[in-house]
């Protein structure tokens, strides 16, 4: 989950990491928008809130010199979009006086399987140019049984050519969010000098998902999330499943697991078919799951089409045929045309259920796909 | 010989009561493997298909003195603590079949487990299973002839399907592995390709990737960089997917344009490895380097 | 250094481990005794509070049904005596209706390099005699990079037969007592399990002397050593000196370095003398610390020969040389017989340093020994 | 051969702008060891008797890709960071001379350098010379002449008294290592001699150890147990001081009654492993092992 600037502010604010004064709004017409903007004071920024990069891009920050403007820039702001989703937040903070902009951040890499610290004295969009200069940007990896030691504070505050003080306790700090938030990923971009000092005047964070229902410092910003979830996001996420549309074709491909059901995907493609919707069911799928997901993608209405696969192990095939049988059996009249691949554990039991009902069911891919593409 | 599990292994299953424990043990010990022991704390006394359970690791250890793997079913809230108690009874060999364990977590899991010596194969995996010899997994069985052919893969249902198109073309596994499909597993392609190079009972490898992080990357520049080979075939998932989002700069900083199917194709062309475009070529393309590098690779 | 029960009691009833009601009287006229007494209430324990073990067989707590059998106990403790030491605190707790005594410790131990979670169902002095039998103390090594784990918990829980979450309040910490104040060990001797719960009622604890000027945790408690000291041992600490008196000898034996120092006390003793001290000087001991010690050894008046092997290399032989010297000429009219052996670094510089004053400089141990022992 | 440093040492002197490391940079590079940098934190730029000295070990190694040990003159509150910095910087030998780290801090360093395969040597130690070769170390190069005997000891001086003792009666030393005179250190006797019995320049090995601790004990229980051996003659410090005080019950239950001078020489003696009573019998007691013993241990 990506976390809203705002959220990751408030995590740092409460660490001790120096940031500028500000507020969220969450509609141009929100009580505290006047109170917000005098207690801060001109000049400002206008941020809309989103999950993700490139804001300044799209023109999604905005300056404002008076309160005037300012309101003018939320009511932009809040009829703007990002990604195909409305603004829901507006965050207005007074604007800093920079003199410079570095980078700080810190990453889980699942590749050398360590956290990395990064830093670069460029701060902004930069950073990626920078990046493919030798010594651009310092990389010092953190070993998670080690922590954060002071030597390696000790070397970024002397690749920025900063106060070792000052950067130890923002790093520490974001230490301490990194493990206690489970992020994956914590961006200070910029980390600014200012004349008081350094101020993190933008931040990013990404959250382990796994971490969601395990760890009660996130449930606030999961409860938040929750209630922006569309409703194929909000069953999705309570099922495990993954869904995600692919493209315009009237094929969903379904399958147990996200490399099977991937490959399967990319099966129908060579073989000319052109999927619309790829949908994980994850492991163990019971027949409720199976009949949800099946409901989930007649509800959308996109599709007319859907081609099964499913590998039995962890998943039975006997309760994979139930859930397909009970989601045929709900919406009655099916316009769904529907190829089911079975294999593996409880394979027969789960053939002869489904062709006691009229259900073909194929053992290999090749026929499965067949069905659907021709 | 086989790699990780064979005749000499000697299981315990953590998490042993429960739904998926109880049933994985009874298929594990249908398939011949040799489950002596199991844990669930409160639990001890209990027997399950047989199997005499435990309140912790150490009592099994006392007991069964000859384990040498564990598996486990425990649920992610838990499962942390339930391999660091195996890692610290000494158990050398962890197999991790939880799934959503967080990434921080197994970070710490992975990194302690190599500083005391021990494979961890997960979490999120499927397991490993020598056909014929021994299963520590929730594979199923059928799937997996014997042979001579090592499997290494990110994804569970697609090694199975992998394997079981290996099998109706003629080819048997020495040993199939699934190194688990989170963010940060315990062995990564390197580590079990090279457990596969020094395997008399293997003659080549297919390598079951997908897109996202840059593991096959990684394995590509590794086997570019190896004196000693064996042959090598890939499948790679996703070239369909649409492109996926990237992990702000950090990420670009870190991996640069790593990651997507053509990256890794290319990577692996590039390696001397054959990528299988389709799930129907893999036996073709196996065929193809078993013939071609068999003489130079022979040990 | 060996911290007083009291203190181990604050530190832990800080970290929210359940002790009983108790205060500390510096003396039998404190002036808080009677208060104390009252807030308490009966019955009592009234227990000297002494650096070291043992105080159970010494005769150094007593049970008091009523306040007067308290004061009277309080007054007997002052006048009482622990290894030549008086007793300077006494703590009046609340006796506790104990159900069963329990014992429980962590501790550093040198020959594993681990941290050892010890704990027997029998609390109090039989823990050693348990220790002998099978399985009689549960012994669980923590990793010091990966800490107290809940599995260590539950083992020692079920090995005690007692509710894990209690005993995981306990633990937990325990061990964070035992990082933050560097205890090497920390006991709760008995732990005792009471109609509420479980109570430690008993506890002591070893800090390592190296993390006294480091962690500031620790400078209270430090500071109340600092005040019982000796004059040899404030010196002794303050310069870095190892001071041991080690019979009824006449011969003070002087080296740089402690295994130095022991074996050429070893010699002396095998060559027939009788040493009565043992100084070690430390690593590169200066000529104004080498001065103290000889001063030092002087102020005793036990002394009347030093025998003093040195080996140069982080020390110099020309500063020890000198040191002598000042420590000669300060004194004036020495009746001390010196033998110096000298070795090594600016060896030469030292004999004519010495020999230039009348002193005599051997080139081995022997030689010098013989001149003190004769 | 000689164990540890030879003349393919390439040292970093962590510290060398101190009193200590300055003073001691210039007896090593005298003695001819290969000081190549040294590190003190804002100091970069400068010389130390024309030793260039870097702010951090990251930057020292850039220039000087060679460098494969460290030693440390850092002041106690500073040295764990900086030794964890030499083993994230990948230098795998460290030689901490620094005296009074807390305990807690070494137990950890030491622990996390075993998990990254570096050898710590100390802390508190006099430092590892082999004569003729190279010295990482504060010890007096003129007691240690150079010949066939392994010398292991705990104490510093003591270390120098017994090479003085073998240097008049005609042994010369293939490496002599200071293991550190703290609770807790990087290496133990038995690490240091499993290293002698490997290299083919010494012959014979002199532990010197002291009452305390059972580090002596372990290592007569190591040696009875071990097939090849080279002959060792020992000598412990303390036999004439007075019963140290234990650690409590603890101490008891898990050290039991070891510790002191009669423990140490009836373990040792128990594994053949003759114990010189007194300094001066040092020689005597090394030469009748050499005699021996070399028939049955010649490797």
């Amino acid at each position: 989950m990506i976390l809203y600037e705002f959220e990751v502010k408030s995590i740092l604010e409460k660490l001790g990491v120096p940031v500028e004064p500000s507020c969220v709004v969450s509609s141009p017409d929100d009580s505290l928008l006047h109170s917000c903007l005098r207690t801060i004071g001109p000049p400002y920024m206008v941020k809309a809130q989103v999950r993700g990069w490139g804001r300044g891009k799209r023109g999604l920050v905005i300056p404002a010199e008076t309160e005037d403007g300012a309101v003018q820039a939320v009511k932009e702001l809040f009829s703007s979009s990002y990604e195909g989703q409305r603004v829901r937040y507006v965050m207005i903070s007074r604007k800093v006086q920079v003199r410079r902009e570095y980078y700080l951040a810190l990453m889980l890499d699942a590749d050398s399987q360590r956290i990395l610290l990064l830093a670069s004295r460029e701060g902004g969009v930069d950073v990626e140019k920078l990046a493919r200069q030798p010594g651009g940007v310092l990389v010092q990896t953190i070993d998670p049984l080690l922590g954060l030691r002071d030597y390696m504070v000790r070397r970024v505050a002397e690749h920025l050519g900063l106060n070792a003080s000052e950067v130890g306790n923002i790093l520490r700090a974001m230490y301490t969010a990194f493990w206690s938030y489970n992020m994956i990923l914590l961006e200070l971009n910029p980390l600014a000098l200012t004349d008081r000092g350094l101020v993190a005047i933008d931040r990013k964070a990404i959250v382990d998902d796994d971490a969601l229902p395990l760890n009660s410092n996130l449930s606030e910003f999961a409860a938040r999330l929750q209630e922006e979830l569309s409703e194929v996001q909000r069953i999705s996420l309570k099922e495990g499943f993954t869904v995600v549309e692919v493209g315009e074709g009237g094929i969903a491909v379904v399958g147990n697991g996200a490399g099977l059901t991937m490959a399967t995907m990319d099966y129908v493609e060579q073989a000319g078919g052109k999927p619309g919707l790829f949908l994980d069911l994850g492991g163990g799928a019971s027949s409720e799951r199976v009949e949800k997901a099946l409901l989930l993608i007649m509800s959308l209405g996109k599709y007319d089409k859907v081609l099964m696969n499913i590998l039995g192990g962890i998943t039975r095939c006997d309760e994979v045929a139930r859930g397909i049988l009970r989601a045929l059996e709900r919406v009655g009249d099916v316009r769904l045309k529907m190829a089911v691949r079975l294999s593996g554990f409880m394979e027969e039991e789960a053939r002869s259920l489904l062709e006691s009902r009229g259900v073909r069911a194929f053992r290999t891919l090749e026929e499965a796909a067949k069905e659907v593409i021709s | 010989m086989a790699i990780l599990v064979d005749e000499s292994t000697r299981v315990l299953v953590q998490g042993i009561t429960g739904r998926q424990g109880s049933m994985h043990t009874l298929e594990m010990l249908k398939y011949g493997t040799k489950i002596v022991a199991g844990v669930t704390p409160g639990k001890q006394g209990e027997k399950v298909h047989g199997v005499p359970v435990y309140n912790d690791v150490f009592s099994a250890l006392e007991e069964h003195p000859e384990i040498n793997t564990s598996i486990v079913f425990v649920p992610a809230a838990y499962a942390p603590d339930a391999v660091y108690e195996a890692i610290d009874a000494g158990i050398k060999l962890i197999v991790v079949i939880t799934e959503h364990i967080p990434a921080h977590e197994t970070l710490k899991l992975v990194r302690y487990g190599k500083s005391k010596g021990v494979t961890i194969v997960g979490p999120n995996t499927p397991g490993v299973i020598s056909p014929g010899k021994c299963k520590v997994g929730i594979m199923p069985a059928d799937y997996f002839a014997a042979g001579r052919i090592g499997i290494v893969s990110r994804s569970g249902t697609l090694m199975y399907e992998v394997a079981s198109r290996l099998r109706s073309e003629g080819f048997g596994v020495s040993t199939a592995v699934g190194i688990g499909g989170d963010m940060v597993t315990g062995l990564s392609f390197e580590d079990v390709y090279s457990m596969f190079v020094r395997d008399s009972e293997t003659d080549a490898v297919v390598l079951v990737g997908e897109i996202g992080s840059s593991k096959e990357e990684r394995f590509a520049k590794y086997f570019s960089e190896l004196k000693v080979k064996k042959p090598v075939a890939a499948f790679i998932a996703g070239r369909s997917a649409p492109p996926g989002r990237r992990m702000g700069h950090a990420g670009a900083i870190v991996m640069g344009d790593v990651g997507t199917y053509a990256s890794k194709v290319k990577s692996l062309e590039a390696a001397g490895i054959p990528v299988a475009k389709s799930l129907l070529d893999i036996g073709r393309v196996l065929s193809s380097v078993l013939k071609t590098n068999l003489a130079r690779t022979a040990l």
